[in-house]
């Protein structure tokens, strides 16, 4: 068979929605129990994890002291390690790599399996990759929320103890690193992956197979880390510092092993998602008509691809130090303490502005839909997202101010850290530019919008109180920080991906969420948030150092409130799952196409979305937001025959 | 990942199926750019943890006596990782040149030294010398060895995957020199060779100063 | 699926979700340790002192729990006399301790030698075999093997070590005869709250700066005092 | 209100009245806040740099307070005078899509002069401080006047200090898992649980551990320096009158994080020499076994017999350490 033969009836097929025998089908689109899905996945992946754990064994019986010590790290490194793989090659995302050696390069993309079985399968359609990304979020965060209950019902009293102090630290690490882990992905991965193609106009992901690949990374990360409390947990929270690091039990390898992993997942997602917005913007599409949301992802792209290397590799070195007893990070051995910090915070600053980026795309996104109003100072909005995440680069000394590392540099990375706050500021300039004399509709994404610029003030103000030396000399470490970060990341973050599940839901599903529910949600959300910590800035500055089990007794009335808030704002979320389970499976109420009336180029396509995206691909044709000029051109030209501005006309 | 043309829609025109073939190709050119980034940003973590344990040199314990790691080990594996670069630059040289046959020689005995540079490296943790934990040195030193296993595999990969698919293609299009052919799986090709090339020179450049690190300095 | 269909699934699901939640909390977090303290009140007089009883040992053995290799103190309980795994305890208010701490464990010299002094005990002494001293030299001898300190009390005694060369060095607790030494002291609880007490000598064996396994791990070399009115 | 906002001039009278509210608000809160909040505002005023860093906190709270209430304002304003209650306002608002340049150009250099000012405050504070109680890294940077003189003369055993001689006093903070000890090389390097400093006195702390990373934060006096194996991280505080004072690890350490606590005390300075002219005779015998007195100390890293590294080259390091001797 020729290539053209090949590729015609391949086209043949997809257009009429069939499968059909092509050479090279892979075992992913098998039907019937030889195809692959999420329990082959984890069938392989236990294999996966009996074979590394024996060959660690084997590869450290010659070694006496390991075998004795009761922790032999080499085995569960191995093991988890190889679980992964397992889970990757169960799954199928494996396939095309080994195919790839025998020169193999044009495997079927379409799934042909078209029911509900596709969401548990590795699946290359990037808006079922998207749903997927957000039940693995939401999972994510409910187990990372239960901790935090967990940590709040802990602090209810300053000396008598609802947990060992061992188990306390465990809980308050695992719900750091899994709300840390799953907060880079939070919207870049449901939002991001779904919705960035519709957006730019394009009819696929620049590299599907690595998109699906990061999301079966993202879970196998999630579980590995998740094993760390089966192993004994980690003592050290979501910063892992060494040398605390060493001598931790074996639940840190699950913390290395599984930042390391995510890591790659982050990486592969940032890397798909920027050489998509680069390559794949629709015709007309100039980068002065991308919309303000692509932008912020193309922004949180750029750091998620530069600064989690930095992470793999301080990951790496904490696993040689852990299983080879390489010494990195013990200063006693040629190593020093200061590497993992540096290292870390390399990473970890940036990692912060990936965890607000997004916030803030989706913010500018949605605001000019509720108050018809074009978005004030586009550009200088996609400025401040370059320009954040530029600077980002060059903070990350001022989570180390008191730790004595370059005192004469502390002014520089005072002025650098505190010159991030002007292009975050844009942010607020483009919200309130945005708003004047607009119509405001109050709707839920709407609501959330706005919550997100009240808590994000807050966050972004007390993290100046937190850039500045002398202040930080009081704060640092304590709660009053604990509280800048859950402002700017639960405040900031959280809260945009719930504007953006409740803007976008009805596109995704077809179905609407309930506004009833939805508002009692967002009211409980935002005032028991903001309940929950602001009392924790107060706390911080009382004197209280982060992740204790106790306190002192005068701050038992401030934690109590805290926490009881905190359970009320756990609540909140069970609110948000019972909508969303009644709004979208038990009672669901069908969706109008463009239920918000937006110009934005995803809620032109058809409903439900075909796979691939668009009839014909879009040639852009004006500015986005044009919300204010009655009879202003349509955004894209769809060529699906209609007068080119006829989706604004619907409008009206 | 030439199979841009498969999740084209119901309408399918030429200018269409351009586009997205041209959309293909930039994003293979962008992507391997991108992942020189990524990857320089690892390394570089290497090479500072390096300079920043030399410059604490805490408890004198950067590198007591000047230990260093085994010198003939280091020149087989960077004499053969070059040679593979060298091998893989060259030969997509030939083969722009228009000879297949050259890149495909060359490009299977890159394969080859690839894939023995990795053994040699692998085998050099059994004649190491020194414990991996006894100095800063030999800490960066397990490190920059371990890095550099995941380097020869990932050039080594690109370098057989793009043969294989080259020979493939070149079966497919009856003979026909993939280097010349306008079919969209022979220029999405190119842009692989391309761009694995132009990987295989940074490999060799990082190479080279990660070998003057760890066996000159 | 029909409505009701739909909504018995999902009430089901939730159930088995929660079940599984309670279940991971009770498999991994062992919540409380309330059940682990030995109450000292029972039966007290006022104002007459309390006499407690501690063993360490270098390795637990296998009778209790499943870290056999580590370091941890063990109590005798004072109602049936049996050697419990239990290092919390309640205690009266403004009351005289007296502890007796047979030391199963070989020592070594310490990393601070700080702990090798005896402090904010009562006369700032304590015994060894029936020999009272002030201060331990680790450096000779055989050295220190962990201590008994109560920061919030200012109390810190060393727990010396036995002969790291002895064969009978016991690995199986509790002890019985085999070689110990026998320190004790007294020390007065001070006003009604919760103290920690722990051991200050990185006794972890296999672990960086050996501080891990059980001393990194609640109820082996550390505790809580809970002090009562 | 409506009405308003759509005659040709509403935009005037918008901004003019958002202003006036604010203004207003502004100096009310400024007001209402430095009468009774700031000479409150933890952690006190034990020592100068307390002092200072509360002044700066409250610079950046009075800063603060009319940021806060502009967004505050502006956003409830929109709301109220803006807000579509019902939700079905035309799709088109109307008016022009324009993008005014000069709010856009008065935006970014207001936020741009505070923010450089905020810095320039910052780095002069801090500087002018000497650090502010932050630890300052074994070369501190910005040292008080006869700081690094005292602080050589206590390496070698002759640093001095009396009441009312002026004289800078360094203090060694130990951090281990899970207490801090100190030691006092002006009276013969001894060492103890308790942390008792003289009043009226600058205190140079230098803080290592033997450890893991800790943080020492003596709460009151506004001292934080995190405590690095083998590092000395000095920082400056000077003591105002007598007080108590919490010291609290603030760098997670491991199980016993939340108990590393001690209190320590403010003493008059004859007090205070008198509590440590006593515990150095009666620390005697314990400070004659102690390691000469350095700034940094090289613990084994494999602890008493712990046993991380199994290499014969154990112990790796030359350098004097805590716990090198071995047994005679």
């Amino acid at each position: 068979m020729t290539i053209s033969e090949e590729r015609s009836t391949e086209v043949t097929g997809a257009a009429s929605g069939h499968p059909h025998k092509a050479r090279g089908l892979s075992w992913t689109q098998r039907p019937g129990i030889f195809s692959q899905n999420i329990i082959t996945a984890a069938v392989v992946a236990i294999l996966g994890y009996v074979l590394g754990h024996w060959f660690g064994n084997y590869l450290s019986s010659g070694y006496d002291y390991i075998q004795n010590s009761g922790q032999n790290n080499i085995a569960n490194t191995l093991a988890l390690a190889f679980g992964v793989v397992g889970w990757l090659l169960g799954i199928g995302a494996l396939n095309y790599p080994f195919a790839k050696l025998f020169g193999v390069d044009g495997l079927e993309e379409e799934s042909p399996v078209d029911n509900w079985t596709k969401y548990f399968r590795y699946s290359l359609d990037h808006k079922v990759v998207g749903l997927q990304y957000v039940v693995g979020v939401l999972l994510f965060l409910f187990t990372g929320g239960l901790l935090a209950m967990a940590v709040r019902a802990e602090l209810l009293n300053p000396t008598t103890h609802l947990f060992s102090p061992d188990t306390y630290i465990k809980i308050v690490s695992e719900h750091g690193t899994i709300m840390m882990m799953m907060m880079t992905s939070v919207i870049v991965g449901p939002l991001g992956n779904y919705f960035v193609p519709l957006m730019i106009g394009a009819r696929r992901m620049a590299f599907p197979r690595i998109e699906a690949l990061s999301f079966w990374i993202f879970t196998a990360g999630f579980m590995v880390i998740f094993s760390a409390l089966p192993y004994g947990g980690f003592p050290t929270g979501w910063t892992g510092y060494a040398p605390l690091q060493t001598q931790a039990g074996p639940g840190m390898v699950s913390y290395l092993l599984g930042f390391a992993v995510i890591g790659v997942g982050m990486i592969l997602a940032g890397f798909n998602q920027a050489v998509t917005i680069i390559n794949y913007r629709a015709p007309g599409m100039t980068w002065s008509r991308v919309p303000i949301f692509v932008w912020s992802i193309l922004a949180t792209a750029a750091l998620l691809t530069l600064a989690t290397p930095v992470l793999f590799a301080g990951g790496l070195f904490g696993l040689l130090d852990k299983t080879v007893q390489t010494a990195f990070y013990v200063t006693e051995h040629g190593g020093s303490s200061y590497l993992w910090e540096n290292l870390f915070w390399f990473f970890g600053h940036p990692e912060v502005y990936i965890m607000a980026l997004p916030g803030f795309g989706i913010a500018a996104e949605i605001l000019p839909v509720f108050t018809r109003r074009p978005l004030f100072a586009y550009k200088v909005a996609a400025a401040g997202m370059i320009g954040v995440a530029l600077l980002s680069f060059f903070v990350w000394q001022h989570h180390l101010f008191q730790s004595g590392i370059n005192p004469d540099m502390r002014p520089l990375f005072m002025l650098t850290t505190e010159l991030i706050s002007i292009p975050t500021g844009f942010i607020f300039l483009v919200g309130m530019g945005t708003l004047y004399r607009a119509k405001i509709r109050l709707e839920i994404p709407m609501l959330f919008v706005l919550a997100l610029f009240f808590n994000f003030l807050i966050g972004g103000v007390t993290g100046v109180f937190l850039s500045d030396v002398p202040v930080n000399v009081t704060v640092h470490g304590g709660f009053f920080v604990l509280s800048h970060f859950h402002y700017t990341i639960m405040g900031g973050l959280l809260f945009a991906f719930m504007a953006g599940l409740y803007f976008w839901l009805p596109k995704m599903t077809g179905k609407m969420m309930n506004k009833k529910i939805g508002k009692i949600h967002f009211w409980m959300m935002f005032v028991f948030f903001n309940l929950t910590f602001f009392p924790m800035f107060i706390i911080g500055l009382l004197g209280q150092p982060r992740r204790v089990f106790s306190y002192a007794t005068n701050l038992q009335g401030l934690n109590d409130f805290s926490s009881v808030s905190a359970f009320l704002l756990g609540l909140s979320f069970l609110v948000f799952f019972y909508n969303l389970i009644w709004s979208m499976w038990i009672k669901p109420e069908i969706a109008p196409a463009n239920p918000w009336e937006s110009m934005g180029l995803e809620w032109q396509t058809a409903s439900p979305i075909p796979p691939y995206n668009f009839e014909r691909i879009p040639v852009i044709m004006t500015d986005p937001y044009r919300y204010s000029e009655d009879g202003a051109p349509a955004f894209a030209d769809l060529g699906n025959g209609g007068p080119s501005d006829s989706s604004t006309h619907s409008m009206a | 990942m030439s199979n841009t043309l498969k999740s084209t829609g119901p309408s399918d025109t030429p200018e269409e199926r351009e586009y997205e073939m041209r959309a293909h190709i930039s994003s293979i050119w962008t992507g391997s750019r991108l992942f020189i980034g990524i990857y320089t940003f690892m390394l570089a973590s290497l090479v500072f943890s390096y300079f920043y344990l030399r410059s604490s040199n805490n408890g004198l314990l950067w590198r007591p006596d000047h230990v260093t790691a085994p010198r003939p080990y280091g020149l087989l594996v960077f004499g053969f990782s070059l040679l593979t670069s060298m091998l893989a630059y060259f030969g997509r040289k030939r083969l722009v040149k228009g000879s297949f046959s050259d890149f495909s020689v060359a490009a299977w005995s890159g394969v080859g030294t690839g894939l023995l540079a990795l053994l040699f490296q692998i085998l050099e943790f059994s004649h190491l010398g020194f414990f991996p934990g006894s100095s800063g040195y030999a800490s960066c030193f397990v490190g920059f060895a371990v890095m550099n296993i995941g380097t020869l595999v990932i050039s080594a990969y690109w370098l057989e995957t793009t043969v294989a698919r080259g020979m493939r293609i070149r079966r497919e299009l009856s003979g026909d020199n993939p280097e010349f052919s306008s079919h969209p799986r022979a220029r999405a090709f190119r842009a692989d060779v391309a761009s694995m090339a132009y990987f295989q020179v940074f490999v060799a450049l990082t190479g080279a100063l990660l070998f003057a690190m760890f066996y000159l300095m | 699926m029909s409505l009701t269909g739909r909504l018995s699934t999902a009430i089901g699901l939730f159930l088995v979700a929660v079940g599984l939640i309670g279940w991971t909390l009770m498999a991994f977090l062992h919540p409380g340790t309330d059940g682990g303290y030995t109450n000292y009140t029972v039966g007290h007089a006022a104002g007459a002192p309390v006499s407690v009883e501690l063993q360490s040992v270098g390795s637990i053995g296998t009778g209790y729990g499943d870290h056999p290799t580590w370091v941890s103190y063990l109590q005798k309980d004072p109602a049936t006399g049996k050697w419990i795994h239990d290092t919390s305890m309640i205690l009266p208010a403004n009351t005289v301790v007296h502890m007796t701490i047979l030391n199963y464990d070989s020592g070594s010299p310490l990393r601070n030698q700080e702990w090798g002094q005896v402090q904010g005990t009562i006369g700032n002494t304590a015994t060894l075999n029936g020999k009272s001293f002030k201060v331990y030299n680790s450096y000779t001898g055989n050295g220190v093997g962990h201590t008994f300190a109560v920061p919030s009390l200012d109390v810190s005694v060393p727990m010396i070590g036995v002969n790291g060369n002895l064969t009978n060095i016991c690995g199986q607790a509790p002890c019985g005869s085999l070689p110990h030494n026998t320190i004790t002291f007294s020390f007065k609880t001070g006003a009604p709250g919760s103290y920690n007490w722990q051991c200050f000598v990185p006794c972890g064996l296999g672990y960086l700066y050996g501080n891990g396994g059980g001393m990194s791990t609640f109820n082996y070399m550390g505790g809580f005092l809970k002090v009562v009115a | 209100m409506t009405n308003q906002s759509t005659n040709s001039t509403g935009q005037v009278h918008h901004l003019r009245r958002m202003t006036i509210i604010w203004v207003v608000l502004s100096v009310v809160g400024d007001v209402l806040f430095s009468i009774f909040v700031a000479p409150h505002v933890p952690p006190g005023r034990l020592s100068e740099t307390a002092a200072n860093n509360q002044n700066t906190f409250n610079v950046l709270m009075e800063m603060a307070i009319p940021v806060l209430l502009g967004v505050w304002v502006y956003l409830s304003y929109s709301l109220i005078v803006w807000g579509d209650k019902r939700n079905a306002s035309a799709a088109f608002s109307g008016a022009a899509a324009r993008t005014n340049k000069t709010a856009q150009v008065s935006w970014i250099v207001i936020t741009s002069v505070t923010i450089l000012f905020l810095a320039a405050y910052g780095s002069f504070a801090v500087i002018t401080e000497h650090g502010s109680g932050g630890g300052e890294g074994p070369n501190p940077a910005w040292a008080p006047a006869g700081a690094l003189k005292a602080e050589t003369a206590a390496l070698v055993g002759k640093a001095t200090w009396s009441p009312g001689s002026k004289n800078v006093l360094p203090v060694q903070v130990i951090g281990q898992q899970w207490k801090f000890t100190y030691r006092y090389p002006t009276f013969g390097g001894f060492e103890s649980p308790q942390l008792i400093v003289p009043a009226d006195t600058t205190i140079a702390f230098n803080v290592t551990s033997l450890d893991v990373i800790h943080s020492f934060w003596a709460y009151q006096l506004d001292v934080k320096a995190d405590a690095n194996p083998g590092v000395n991280d000095v920082a400056f505080t000077e003591t105002k009158n007598p007080g108590n004072f919490i010291v609290r690890c603030s760098e997670l350490c491991g199980i016993w994080h939340g108990s590393m606590y001690n209190s320590g005390k403010v003493e008059s300075q004859a007090d205070f020499e008198n509590w440590a002219t006593t515990t150095e005779a009666a620390n005697a015998a314990n400070t004659a076994l102690l390691p000469a007195f350095a700034w940094t100390y090289t613990p084994d890293a494999n602890g008493a017999d712990g046993g991380y590294y199994n290499d014969t080259n154990d112990p790796y390091s030359t350098v004097e350490t805590y716990g090198s001797k071995q047994p005679s």
